[in-house]
């Protein structure tokens, strides 16, 4: 174990996040969940970035009253990526949600296993 | 700066603007778009590849008006243009070959659409090979996996549906550990841009500075994208998502999708982490053992296999296994080897693709082994050709695949731990592919007395026989010439140092 | 500030373990929304305006409301009512059973 | 000069046996090679109907859930393996996050040049107030186009799956029949509370989305969040009136413009300012006085793209799921 287990609490919330995520995603046999699992892996993920450009004691990076200074305003990079990726998982999850749909709609089920196991009777 | 440089730039912009194009036209125009902008790529490709052999250096090229640190990058060498420039040809003939055959079982009014997913696909490609940024690296894979499930789920039988939720599964759970890696890796270096972390992690390595959390971020990024690129335990998706979508899509899926996350991987191997320092983890000993899992397990499945197309597909989870395989080595022999399979395999699997479904064609639709009885005589060119892909997958001289297992088998000499593993799994597995490809190819020319099923001759299939005579020929030049290649992939390993 | 955004974390977790439980889907699309919203709470406490905006708007607006039209698709939402009737029904009829005799 | 061969030498060459079995005239081994006689392979239809009822019966065994002990193993198996392995990767990760760099402090790797620049200069070199926006809009635009583009494809992909269309004979496709065009029609409809405060709350929401959007690179904001809270101002008035209203303003044809014209500005804009990036030219756009609405050059026009992609991107997503179409 390191020094910073303490400190750095946030990212160990996020890691703990992450793998509730991965394994609701692994284990979950209900499509629903498996997705929210994807979502809440997702927010982990951000969460761990966000954390990384944080820093204490100063503002968020607006420039306010003409002041450029580095040593006002928390980084600025890690917002950024954050941002990309919020929209690339709100992407992912809506294909996932009419995926589950179009499933549904055809074999009445929302469980892998059982999808598949039908698939292999009926169709050989 | 000379105007070839923007080529790269071009090639990435045409190929995302022609997919918005495409959403507004009908479906002749927009195949009319496709193809321009598949050969117009291929063809700037070509002159890039010819510039860069001329000059002997990469060059960086700026997108916006920022140098390295701050503003975004693309980088192209000899290994990137030739990776293009391959990725063109393959796609064109893919789509060539499968056109007959494209919308099986796909609504009309959504035909326009299946041209856009190519599109984007084409240019996500693209920016994966020229990207020189890891976070740019990122938002394109998600548009690669996103574009290859619509791909996948575009004929709408319920498998597909079913595939293409697994591969969604398994591509999100790879993203998400890249993504986390990419995080970490950046915590440590502060930078996102190829060329800096590997500085900032050269300097990291000197002074002994963060060693755990530099070994676990590499491990994460790599297992990402072993998932998403079906390394063996993680191809449970594969056979239905290759088996069952179009055949167009099937061939270029398992050709080009998964390359292009194993070509992000060499490029993180030696671009983000140097290939001294990866080779000094245990990683590599990971990948090795997988690989090799890989090559024996794909093939098992492959002879069980029922049905022409999966087991075709089962072949891939073997030849993937291979390139980790050469990954595994730890050298720059092994590393020449999986690029020069990377090569192959794609040329090899498209054509098989291909050419099954002419043979399936001649057998009323079925793809069991059993109906596939005398297909060869009933279609001679998709036999012939597939006889020749069997071949070549197998390792006869004369074709490509011989040359990778003699790249591999010379790589694994030069290994001194490796090598008995090595040449014992590669013998296996060449009896394993020969079982079950010459059970097919004897399966096709076996004598029939059922006369039901038509024959097609030269002038009912003029563009798909065509496409089948280029892969070939695509394939014995790859056999037959191999040297330049393999001193072109040297070249280009060495321009990525 | 700190003891806050201990607090916001803890509910994130209590959040994510307890979607992982609940045995209705309605329950834990809610309670993912509430995830969401917390998180862009979070996100205020870590200087990052923009993210919390984009979260509030997507992840607690439109991500749910995709969520609830699956729901309502897949019959999830009615199904759910249905089992609880029958449950109702069923604790209600041994009581009428055992007034009748 | 070469002779023309006669016809019969003809027959008998290499070149005339190869073509003829191209041609699907004539076995080459046909009374040439000495040959077992073969029986002809005759699939004898019993036996092949008792196999595929083996097949059948097995296949039956194998996948019954319920009585299938071999299988319940391996679910048993793999569930312990996915737990245990989660287990790992959260204690992997929990190390290694207490190795890296504490959080909160202002010396550490991510720290750099770079994002001291970017705050440094941000406001002169991009002018825009809001750093996070000149930066994802301007420093690394190329990720951003990226991803506007996954918007893009998930919106195809989301097509693919949901759209009910019809073929050219007006008939439903048989692919598709099986989905239930319009779920509406089982709900109340014309709820006079849902109407009254939708018609007080769209109006507000969609205004405080653009000023969002037209805010993005003078404070918190931009066009993504802005994009999706019109998003959501235009799905509540669809819920309150109906696709018959929305349908008035609002159709395919609609989507599919005002997504073609803002991706295509967006990727031209951004491919000028590339190129004239790489290739050292001087760029026309003015970048404005910083803190005035019309300034920081590209910055407002591409948020203001981004937004109408992404309102109607969301709206698109709600219309397909409810009916499949719009």
């Amino acid at each position: 174990m390191g020094p910073n287990l303490w400190i750095n609490y946030g990212e160990a919330v996020a890691a703990i996040l992450f793998c509730i995520g991965f394994t609701n995603l692994l284990l979950q046999t209900n499509l629903i969940k498996k997705i929210i699992g994807l979502n809440i892996m997702d927010s982990a993920i951000y969460l761990f970035l966000a954390e990384k450009g944080y820093i204490a004691g100063r503002t968020a990076p607006i420039v306010t009253d003409g002041v450029t200074n580095v040593e006002a305003y928390i980084n600025p990079i890690p917002s950024g990526l954050v941002l990309t990726g919020i929209v690339v998982s709100v992407s992912v999850s809506a294909l996932m949600l009419s995926l589950t749909i179009r499933l549904y709609i055809r074999y009445h089920s929302l469980d892998l296993d059982e999808i598949a196991a039908q698939l292999k009777k009926e169709g050989r | 700066m000379d105007f070839v440089c923007n080529f790269p730039f071009f090639s990435i912009l045409i190929s995302l603007f022609s997919g918005t194009i495409c959403s507004i036209l009908p479906e002749k125009a927009a195949k009319a778009v496709n193809r321009i902008v598949i050969a117009a790529v291929g063809v700037m490709s070509g002159i890039l590849l010819l510039y860069l052999l001329g000059t002997g250096e990469s060059f960086v090229y700026w997108m916006g008006h920022f140098p390295a640190p701050w503003g975004n990058e693309i980088r192209a060498g000899v290994l990137e243009a030739g990776m293009a420039l391959f990725f063109c040809i393959i796609m064109y003939l893919s789509m060539a070959g499968g056109a007959h055959k494209l919308f099986d079982e796909v609504e009309e009014s959504k035909h326009n659409l299946y041209y856009i997913l190519i599109n984007l696909l084409l240019s996500s490609l693209l920016a994966l090979v020229y990207t020189n940024d890891m976070f740019t690296a990122y938002v394109f894979v998600e548009i690669n996996t996103i574009s290859a499930c619509g791909l996948i789920m575009i004929r709408q039988v319920g498998r597909t549906i079913e595939a293409a939720v697994r591969y969604m599964i398994m591509s999100l759970l790879g993203s998400g550990l890249f993504l986390f890696g990419l995080c970490i890796m950046y915590d440590l270096t502060g930078h996102l841009l190829m060329s800096n972390i590997k500085e900032s992690v050269a300097l990291l390595i000197q002074n002994g500075e963060y060693q755990i959390p530099l070994i676990v971020s590499v491990t994460l990024m790599c297992i990402g994208l072993c998932i998403k690129s079906a390394l063996f335990p993680f191809h449970a998706w594969l056979p239905d998502a290759y088996g069952y979508s179009t055949v167009s899509s099937a061939a270029i899926l398992s050709s080009l999708v998964s390359k292009g996350y194993i070509f992000l991987l060499i490029k993180i191997i030696y671009r983000v982490i140097g290939f001294d320092i990866f080779n000094s983890t245990r990683i590599i000993d990971v990948l090795f053992v997988f690989g090799l899992m890989g090559m024996i397990f794909g093939s098992l499945s492959a002879i069980k296999e029922n049905d022409i197309r999966r087991m075709i597909a089962y072949s891939s989870v073997a030849q993937i296994g291979y390139i980790y395989m050469g990954f595994g080595m730890g050298t720059q022999a092994g590393m020449v080897a999986s690029v020069f399979h990377i090569l192959s395999h794609a040329a090899t699997k498209s054509l098989l693709f291909i050419a099954a479904i002419g043979l399936t064609e001649v057998s009323g639709g079925s793809r069991k082994f059993i109906d596939l009885t005398g297909a060869g005589y009933r279609n001679k060119w998709a036999g012939v050709a597939f006889t020749a892909g069997s071949l070549s997958m197998v390792g006869v001289p004369l074709f490509s695949g011989f040359i990778s297992k003699l790249l591999f088998a010379q790589a694994a000499v030069q290994v001194e731990g490796k090598m008995l593993a090595t040449l014992i799994v590669l013998g296996i597995s060449t009896v394993l592919n020969a079982i079950y490809f010459m059970k097919t190819v004897i399966r096709i020319y076996a004598t029939t007395g059922d006369t039901s099923y038509p024959c097609i001759t030269f002038k009912d299939m003029k563009v798909h026989a065509i496409v089948l005579i280029f892969f070939i020929l695509l394939n014995i030049i790859l056999g037959v010439n191999s040297q330049p290649i393999v001193n072109m992939i040297e070249q280009g390993l060495a321009m990525f140092a | 500030m700190t003891a806050f955004q201990i607090i916001l974390m803890g509910l994130l977790i209590i959040c994510a373990v307890s979607v992982s439980f609940s045995k209705n889907l309605l329950n834990s699309v809610l309670i993912y929304m509430s995830f969401s919203l917390v998180m862009s709470l979070l996100w205020i406490c870590l200087e990052s305006p923009d993210l919390a905006i984009t979260e509030a708007a997507v992840g607690a607006g439109i991500t749910s409301v995709l969520f609830f039209v699956t729901l309502k698709k897949i019959h999830a939402i009615n199904v759910a009512e249905k089992e609880e009737e029958q449950k109702a029904t069923q604790r209600n009829l041994p009581e009428n059973g055992g007034k009748d005799e | 000069m070469s002779k023309r061969k006669p016809a019969e030498e003809y027959h008998k060459t290499f070149a005339f046996h190869f073509f003829s079995w191209l041609r699907g005239e004539k076995d080459p081994y046909l009374g040439n090679v000495e040959m077992k006689p073969q029986k002809e392979y005759e699939p004898d239809p019993e036996l092949h109907l008792r196999h595929e009822k083996e097949h059948d019966a097995i296949l039956d065994k194998v996948y019954d859930m319920k009585h299938n002990r071999a299988l319940g193993l391996f679910h048993r198996l793999y569930q312990a393996t996915s737990i245990l392995f989660c287990l790992f990767l959260m204690a992997l990760l929990l190390v290694t996050i207490s190795h890296l760099p504490a959080t909160g402090a202002a010396v550490k790797p991510v720290n750099n040049e770079v994002a001291a620049r970017y705050i440094e200069s941000g406001l002169e070199e991009t002018g825009a107030v809001n750093i996070v926006a000149g930066m994802i809009l301007d420093y690394r635009a190329f990720d951003t186009l990226g991803e506007s583009h996954v918007l893009f494809v998930a919106t195809i992909t989301v097509l693919i799956m949901l759209r009910l269309d019809k073929n050219k004979k007006g008939e439903p496709n048989p692919l598709t029949k099986d989905m239930n065009p319009n779920d509406r029609i089982y709900e109340p409809k014309n709820d006079a509370i849902l109407q009254m405060v939708a018609s007080f709350l769209v109006p507000i929401i969609i205004i405080f989305g653009i000023y969002i959007i037209l805010n993005g690179h003078l404070g918190p904001g931009g066009g993504f969040s802005g994009g999706a809270v019109i998003g959501a101002g235009l799905i509540l008035y669809l819920n309150a009136f109906g696709f018959g209203k929305t349908e008035r303003f609002f159709t395919e044809k609609t989507y599919k413009w005002i997504c073609f014209f803002s991706l295509s500005f967006y990727c031209l804009a951004k491919s000028y300012s590339f190129y004239t990036g790489a290739n050292h030219l001087h760029s026309i756009i003015p970048k404005g006085t910083p803190g005035a609405i019309l300034s920081s050059g590209l910055i407002l026009p591409l948020n203001i793209a981004v937004g109408l992609v992404v309102a109607c991107t969301m709206y698109a997503f709600y219309a397909m799921f409810r009916k499949g179409g719009f």
